[in-house]
């Protein structure tokens, strides 16, 4: 079963990956991304940021991209975390595991998650800079890397 | 009908406001509640513009302009996503 | 600096992560993967799995592979670790992780020094099974995996 | 010249020998040493031959039948390589 978790706490990396695992024989590859808080965006030094969500719909928009992924790769388990509240420089922001038999699927689906999170899952980020507050602006670099998974899809279908 | 709506973010700044209730002339889509938003002026007309990145989402799924609101939906409005 | 290894012994993914990090906050993202034994391959049961090497080549390719990811894509900082020795069922074989300032650098960077690894580094397996024992063949999904590469960079070029 | 020849995994089991010192005519290739090896006959015949699938690098680096080899070369020889 997917872990789906969103919360203000911080995450243990390698904990995480230790009670995916759960000693099945059958994970040959775990791929994992784990996103963290840089100082610098857009040429401002960053002191905090703080991250907003839409409880009642994070959890569903995070199960339904994990099945995506479990329905289109031979995912045996993953995880998803998602922190929320205030963060520092360093601190880590988001967790996906991705456990498969074989290398190509792990990484594949770990990616295609991470991908429709950003444009998908209801997340908002509020930098704290030297010149004041500002809402993160999405990226339409985001916005490509989502779509480039519909147009894989596509194709393979064909 | 009554219609339960949600503001995230650089919106609910925006607007000074997180939810409230909204009566409609039922039926109506999404479109006929921005329509509503946006005949209160100022900040609200600006912010809900086509020329403006926005998106809904109604009983916490994307939604589009044309999506049918029935009794009691959630309907959320807020900037484009931005966590991971 | 790239942290490269060759051990007996097992790792610790998560102090890994820490090692690799060191405070950087210009980390925007890593991506890490981690082989681990199955003990299923091919069908027979597998219950230990022998890693040798080429001492003196080793380290050699391991440090280019890693320099090439360094030369095509955004890497603040690597870490390539492989096990050599006798193996059981789900222990870890292999951990490539990449940091970087961006997510999608990240994923190509760790993606790629593993499918070069598989096809470049002086590694082979033998397979004790419930039949006996066998030397691991060389597959050409993974010739594949590490030749797509090659493609890329020519499409990147032109 | 001298020339130190190292064999690893199924072909070292194959041959019953981890390495060895071979003198060959310089100026010599990757292909003047395996026609050597092959005229050993029997497994190293068989083992080397163009149909089978193995590997030849040269101090540590990969290298091809084109490959010259220098007086006190390390010329290794394996198969297809399944780490990771």
């Amino acid at each position: 079963m997917p872990t789906i978790r969103v919360q203000t706490e911080d995450f243990d990396l390698g904990a995480e990956v230790d009670a995916l695992r759960a000693g099945n024989a059958k994970i040959g590859g775990i791929a994992l991304f784990v996103g963290l808080v840089r100082d610098i965006n857009d040429g401002a030094g960053v002191s905090t940021l703080t991250l907003e969500h839409y409880p009642a719909m994070t959890q569903k928009a995070l199960v339904d991209i994990v099945d995506q992924a479990c329905a289109r790769w031979d995912v045996i388990n993953a995880t998803v975390i998602h922190r929320v509240g205030q963060l520092m420089p360093t601190d880590q922001i988001v967790l996906v595991i991705v456990a498969s038999g074989h290398r190509g699927d792990a990484f594949q689906a770990c990616e295609f998650i991470i991908d429709f999170l950003k444009t998908r899952a209801p997340f908002w980020k509020k930098e704290s800079t030297q010149k004041g507050e500002r809402w993160v602006e999405a990226r339409a670099s985001d916005d490509a890397a989502s779509s480039r998974w519909q147009a894989l899809h596509k194709s393979e279908e064909s | 009908m009554m219609l339960n709506v949600l503001y995230f973010a650089s919106l609910r700044e925006t607007f000074g406001i997180a939810s409230e209730h909204i009566a409609l002339p039922a039926p109506a889509t999404v479109a006929a509640l921005i329509v509503v938003l946006r005949a209160r002026g100022d900040s609200w007309f600006d912010a809900l513009g086509p020329d403006k990145r926005w998106r809904v989402a109604v009983n916490e799924e994307m939604a589009v302009m044309d999506t049918v609101l029935q009794v009691g939906d959630a309907v959320a409005i807020f900037p484009p996503v931005t966590g991971g």
